[in-house]
């Protein structure tokens, strides 16, 4: 097996994986660096975010406003000493990317523009037209051309990674394109390879959304925390879940039901504010999770809209005229017209709410370290909990960009701390019994069981039972099914024999990701029994600060379903309160 | 809008490990009206056959991995609508490229020639963070915004007859991307580019066909972008030659 | 190396047969020929003007045939297609903004279409 | 990768593109008529031989045929690349040569006028 000897080794190269390649390399130029990514960089899904990153930068905003916005947005689930760092840093990226060139949409005095978003009570989010995940992506992976000393690995998997002597040393990657499996060996390793929506059917999700990363991490001994809580974004195209962004009602979209009534004003986010001119916290610039489960009643009151994709409710955008639609949400009418041929410049477009975002993930600390020295992780895959039990618009994409940094830092720290000589007969063994894992999935000739009929059965799981409300019973019902769906997985076949490109391996791989991200989240939900931001139960209404106000953490085990412990919540200056969303008590 | 309807999906298949040369392969696919060629791909994959090799990721024309020739033609396959099409599609893998295997080409110098032409913004004066953004209007970054459009999606290489021909020539997408940055206001580093794009494996080697602007998914004009780059390094020529007295 | 890259290769001689956008390039490439044709008529009608009327007289006579007609018809076909193709593609080559807006392509064809139009009038009125 | 010296050609080969563009057609309208039997005015010895005895006519002819060659010569060289034959240095040697020998005709025919 080829050894290749690296620095540091970064899992991913979507935003905040070439973030933290950049920073390394910026740090010190001599730095060996490995940008290890499943597909080419700029391919990953990073490029589909819309709407935009927060922060604060205009004279009317402060650090504080941002703070409460997100702390109260969680659900107060944030770890508060990191929502602090996040917020601090978070301009100073977002600036750090203007000075690279990303095309942030402007004011006319030539200063950068910012949006309003669900759940920020002052306009901070800076964005490009409504393709903002997609430019900074762009915008990073080009400025990493810059620095020789980022040896990109395109189109390798990551497989499994190599922990001795305590330490994260390496791992093992398949070149999918040769079917050769490489072992890395690498003084810090960073996990930066994105969130795992691909458990749900009907997401906005890419196709490589499949939580890779969590189960690199959780397999090696690392936590995955606070799984159980999955954002479910309000306005989705209903025939295949492509995102209309937020910034759709940030610019004065308005959320409808089928008698035309703007409902949200019977679910607390109320009162009614004027079409057109939306007002910053309240009706459709409530938060994400009230936005989805209001949709919920409205159905289960028989007042959403019959479409041939299912039930839907109305994003009326006509109001906003087509230059104004044309010029900040291009993309959006681009979307509308060419996948349900309807133009939102002339009608009212059918949505709802699909699967969207991991708020849990590989459990780090605040420098985005995990519990096994040598190992990092950042972006969506990682939970340094900024985002609580309920994520608001625009904080990911800057906290890529704010923690992909800070991974890098806390990567080079670790390298200066005087590390012993890796053992390498011990990693030579683990690297072998790892491509055994990939062979004996080649050799199982009697396997039975199909990719694609395992990953329909989860699905269907995950949506059925662990969706936008949950219950105990149903929640058992998951736990009970992916656990078996798990125990047929390793009688799984693969048709595909060939080492070159062969997606078939690939996707059987993702699946087991998957598998194993999908148990966590199962048994988290199925353990706590409140309700809390994204994690709604029909038999626990109440949020229960006494017992739940903590982290989920699930701890790996090959055969059982995981360990949950729990963690308690850093909480500094912001003590739990009421989340509100009304405009009337200002 | 939802009626189903029966179509061949004609596929080239190339397994290197079997094949000496590529083939094609037809599957019977029920489809939805409102799907996408990608879609159809994807029912393939799922329940006719599994051995199937393609890209893709978003689904929604922004990550730029699924481009095939369609029935002949340079396309994502998330956005060709099987609606556009009658009851036979033929998809192969993108012209111009080595196929690797199946729908999967090998793109390495595509994304060689993205990273020569030094695509990111060389500014022209020094900044630290904390002095803020560089100030751009509006109309400035207008000017170059069409250009940062692009996706990577490589269907203008495989439209584009040049680059087929001679395999050394930059193509439409690496030089607009550095005609992007030569437009940004923030950007000093066209002089850089231009020993890179002004070459005769540059820009020169473009004939204006113009199918590279034709088959664009997003709209950026790579051809409009090579005739300006010739037009501006034409300008720089004569200054040079005719007129030495004037700095450029 | 389970490799092996599958190369198509690309005919030299046939290319263009591929796609009729690849024909019309061509039809509007071999424009040329016609140009660089006429072109030199016109150098033999300044060097038949040169040497005297005796000269030019019999210039113009040795236009006048079938044959002459039927060129020159493929060359006005030619060259007009080369103008149209010309024009078209303008706002490509060299966009105009004004302000924040480009002028639209169609505005900027549209007025070279109308100074052909112009200049085409001029000459023939002046000519005839 | 040297920088090209393509810009000393693509230049006239733009200038002339366009010139032809708007004047040719026209000019080969007349060439037809005349070719047709009825000669137009402007096809008289006196009428042509008094415009290209002006300086102003001696140099709006010389621009509108050495740019008009020079477009045709600069894009039959690729035209001839497109057609498959890859001898570009020799075509070009060819192609500039005629326009180069149409432009010294000219200078001299307009001299001798
Ligand atoms: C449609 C959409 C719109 C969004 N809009 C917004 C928005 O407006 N504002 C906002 O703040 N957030 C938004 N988000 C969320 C945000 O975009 C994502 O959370 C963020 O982009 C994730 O970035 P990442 O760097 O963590 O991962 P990704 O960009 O997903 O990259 C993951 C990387 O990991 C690699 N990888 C994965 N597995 C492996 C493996 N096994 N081996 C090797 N490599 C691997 C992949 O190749 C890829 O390079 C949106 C999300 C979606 C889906
Ligand atoms: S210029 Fe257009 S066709 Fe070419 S790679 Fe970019 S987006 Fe694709
Ligand atoms: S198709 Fe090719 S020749 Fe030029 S205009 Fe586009 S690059
Ligand atoms: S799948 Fe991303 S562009 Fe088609």
């Amino acid at each position: 097996m080829e050894i290749i000897k690296t620095d540091v080794a970064i899992v991913g190269a979507g935003g905040a994986g070439l973030r933290a390649a950049i920073a390394l390399a910026e740090a010190d130029p001599k730095l060996r660096i490995a940008l290890i990514s499943k597909v080419y960089p700029m391919r990953s899904h990073t490029c589909a975010a819309e709407g935009g990153a927060a922060g604060v930068i205009k004279s009317d905003d402060s650090l504080d406003l941002h703070f409460n916005d997100t702390v109260g947005g969680g659900d107060w689930l944030c770890d508060q000493n990191a929502v602090e760092y996040f917020i601090n840093e978070a301009p100073k990226e977002l600036m750090q990317l203007e000075h690279w060139g990303c095309p942030w949409s402007r004011e006319p005095d030539g200063s950068v523009a910012v949006r309003p978003f669900g759940g920020m009570k002052i306009k901070r989010t800076w964005f490009a037209a409504d393709k903002s995940g997609f430019h900074i992506l762009h915008t990073l992976f080009q400025t990493s051309l810059k620095y020789p000393s980022i040896q990109r690995f395109d189109e390798y998997y990551a497989i499994d990674l190599l922990v001795d002597d305590g330490r994260c040393q390496g791992l093992t990657a398949l070149e999918i394109r040769s079917g050769e499996i490489k072992q890395f060996q690498a003084k810090s390793v960073i996990i930066a390879a994105g969130g795992a929506g691909k458990m749900f059917p009907f997401t906005t999700n890419g196709a490589i959304k499949t939580g890779d990363g969590m189960a690199l991490a959780y397999r090696a001994g690392v936590p995955l925390k606070d799984m159980e809580f999955v954002q479910y974004h309000p306005t989705g195209l209903p025939n295949n879940g492509i995102l209309l962004t937020e910034g759709c009602r940030g610019e004065g979209g308005i959320l409808v039901n089928k008698d035309g009534r703007r409902y949200l004003q019977d679910y607390g986010m109320g009162p009614e504010t004027p079409v057109g001119q939306p007002v910053l916290k309240t009706m459709e610039l409530g938060p994400r999770d009230r936005l989805s489960q209001s949709f919920w009643h409205e159905q289960r009151k028989g007042n959403t809209v019959s479409t041939p994709w299912g039930e839907c409710v109305l994003l009326d955008m006509r109001h906003l005229g087509e230059k104004k639609i044309n010029e900040r949400l291009p993309l959006v009418r681009d979307l509308c017209v060419s996948y349900l041929n309807m133009d939102p410049v002339k009608e009212p477009i059918p949505i709802r709410p699909v699967v969207h975002y991991c708020m849990g993930g590989i459990h780090t600390d605040i420098k985005a370290a995990t519990p096994v020295p040598g190992l990092f992780a950042a972006g969506e895959c990682a939970c340094v909990s900024i985002n609580g039990a309920n994520r608001l618009g625009s904080n990911s994409l800057t906290e890529l960009l704010v923690f992909g940094r800070r991974a890098a830092l806390s990567a080079i720290e670790h390298l200066q701390s005087g590390l012993s000589a890796s053992n390498d007969p011990a990693l030579s063994a683990q690297a072998k019994a790892s491509e055994d894992r990939i062979r004996a999935l080649f050799d199982q000739s009697a396997g039975t069981e199909t990719v694609a009929g395992l990953r329909k059965e989860m699905m269907h799981t995950m949506e059925e039972n662990a969706g936008i409300y949950r219950t105990g019973e149903e929640l058992q019902r998951a736990c009970e099914k992916i656990a078996e769906l798990r125990g047929r997985y390793a009688n799984l076949a693969l048709t595909d024999k060939s080492k070159v490109f062969n997606t078939d391996l690939m996707q059987a791989l993702e699946l087991g990701s998957m598998l194993e991200c999908a148990e966590a989240v199962a048994v988290g939900a199925r353990d706590r029994k409140e309700s809390r931001g994204a994690h709604q139960r029909l038999d626990f209404t109440a949020r229960d600060d006494q017992n739940f106000l903590k982290h989920t953490l699930a701890y790996y085990h090959p055969k059982e379903p995981p360990r949950i412990e729990y963690l308690d919540v850093v909480i500094t200056k912001s003590q739990p309160g009421v989340r509100d969303y009304s405009g009337a008590k200002k | 809008m939802s009626e189903e309807r029966q179509i061949q999906l004609e596929v080239l298949r190339y397994n290197p490990e079997t094949d000496s040369q590529p083939r094609y392969q037809t599957y019977t696919v029920p489809c939805v009206n409102e799907w996408v060629v990608l879609d159809a791909l994807n029912y393939v994959k799922e329940n006719l056959d599994p051995t199937l090799s393609y890209r893709w990721s978003c689904h929604m024309a922004v990550c730029g991995s699924c481009g095939y020739m369609i029935n002949g033609e340079p396309k994502l396959g998330c956005k060709a609508f099987i609606h556009e099409y009658g009851d036979h599609i033929r998809v192969e893998p993108l012209a111009n490229f080595p196929i690797e295997r199946d729908l999967v080409t090998v793109v390495e110098d595509f994304i060689a020639k993205l990273a020569s032409v030094k695509p990111y913004l060389i500014p022209k004066e020094d900044k630290p963070i904390s002095a803020g953004e560089f100030k751009q209007t509006p109309a400035e970054l207008k000017k170059f915004k069409q250009y940062t459009l692009c996706i990577n999606c490589m269907l203008c290489y495989a439209a584009c007859p040049q680059y087929g021909l001679v395999p050394e020539f930059l193509g439409p997408a690496a030089i607009s991307m550095a005609h992007r940055y030569n437009q940004d206001s923030r950007d000093g580093g066209r002089d850089q580019r231009q020993e890179v794009i002004a070459t005769d494996e540059g820009v020169w080697e473009c004939s204006f066909v113009g199918a590279c602007s034709e088959v664009c998914p997003k709209h950026v004009d790579p051809a409009g972008a090579l005739q300006q780059v010739k037009v501006a390094s034409t300008i720089d020529w004569y200054k040079e030659h005719l007129m030495p007295w004037v700095k450029k | 190396m389970s490799r092996k890259p599958y190369i198509r290769e690309v005919s030299k001689t046939s290319w263009f047969l591929s796609q009729p956008r690849y024909k019309r390039y061509m039809a509007r490439e071999v424009t040329c020929i016609f140009i660089f044709a006429f072109t030199f008529l016109l150098i033999c009608a300044l060097g038949s003007l040169a040497k005297g009327p005796e000269a030019f007289q019999s210039f113009l006579h040795a236009l006048r045939s079938p044959l002459g007609v039927l060129l020159n018809l493929a060359a006005l076909v030619a060259t007009i297609y080369h103008s149209m193709s010309w024009f078209d593609v303008t706002p490509q080559a060299m966009p105009i903004q004004r302000g924040e807006e480009f002028v639209p392509g169609n505005v900027i064809v549209g007025a070279h279409y109308g100074a052909w139009a112009v200049v085409s009038l001029i000459i023939l009125i002046w000519g005839i | 990768m040297a920088k090209s010296n393509k810009p000393i050609f693509w230049g006239l080969f733009a200038a002339g593109g366009t010139v032809t563009a708007f004047v040719t057609p026209v000019l080969v309208l007349l060439t037809l008529f005349a070719a047709m039997g009825f000669s137009p005015d402007l096809f008289t010895y006196e009428a042509l031989r008094g415009f290209a005895a002006h300086w102003l006519g001696k140099l709006i002819i010389l621009g509108v045929i050495v740019l008009s060659l020079w477009h045709a010569a600069h894009r039959l060289r690729v035209t001839v690349h497109d057609f498959g034959v890859r001898a570009d240095t020799v075509v070009a040697y060819v192609v500039y040569g005629i326009a180069g020998l149409g432009t010294l005709m000219t200078i001299i025919y307009l001299l001798r006028i």
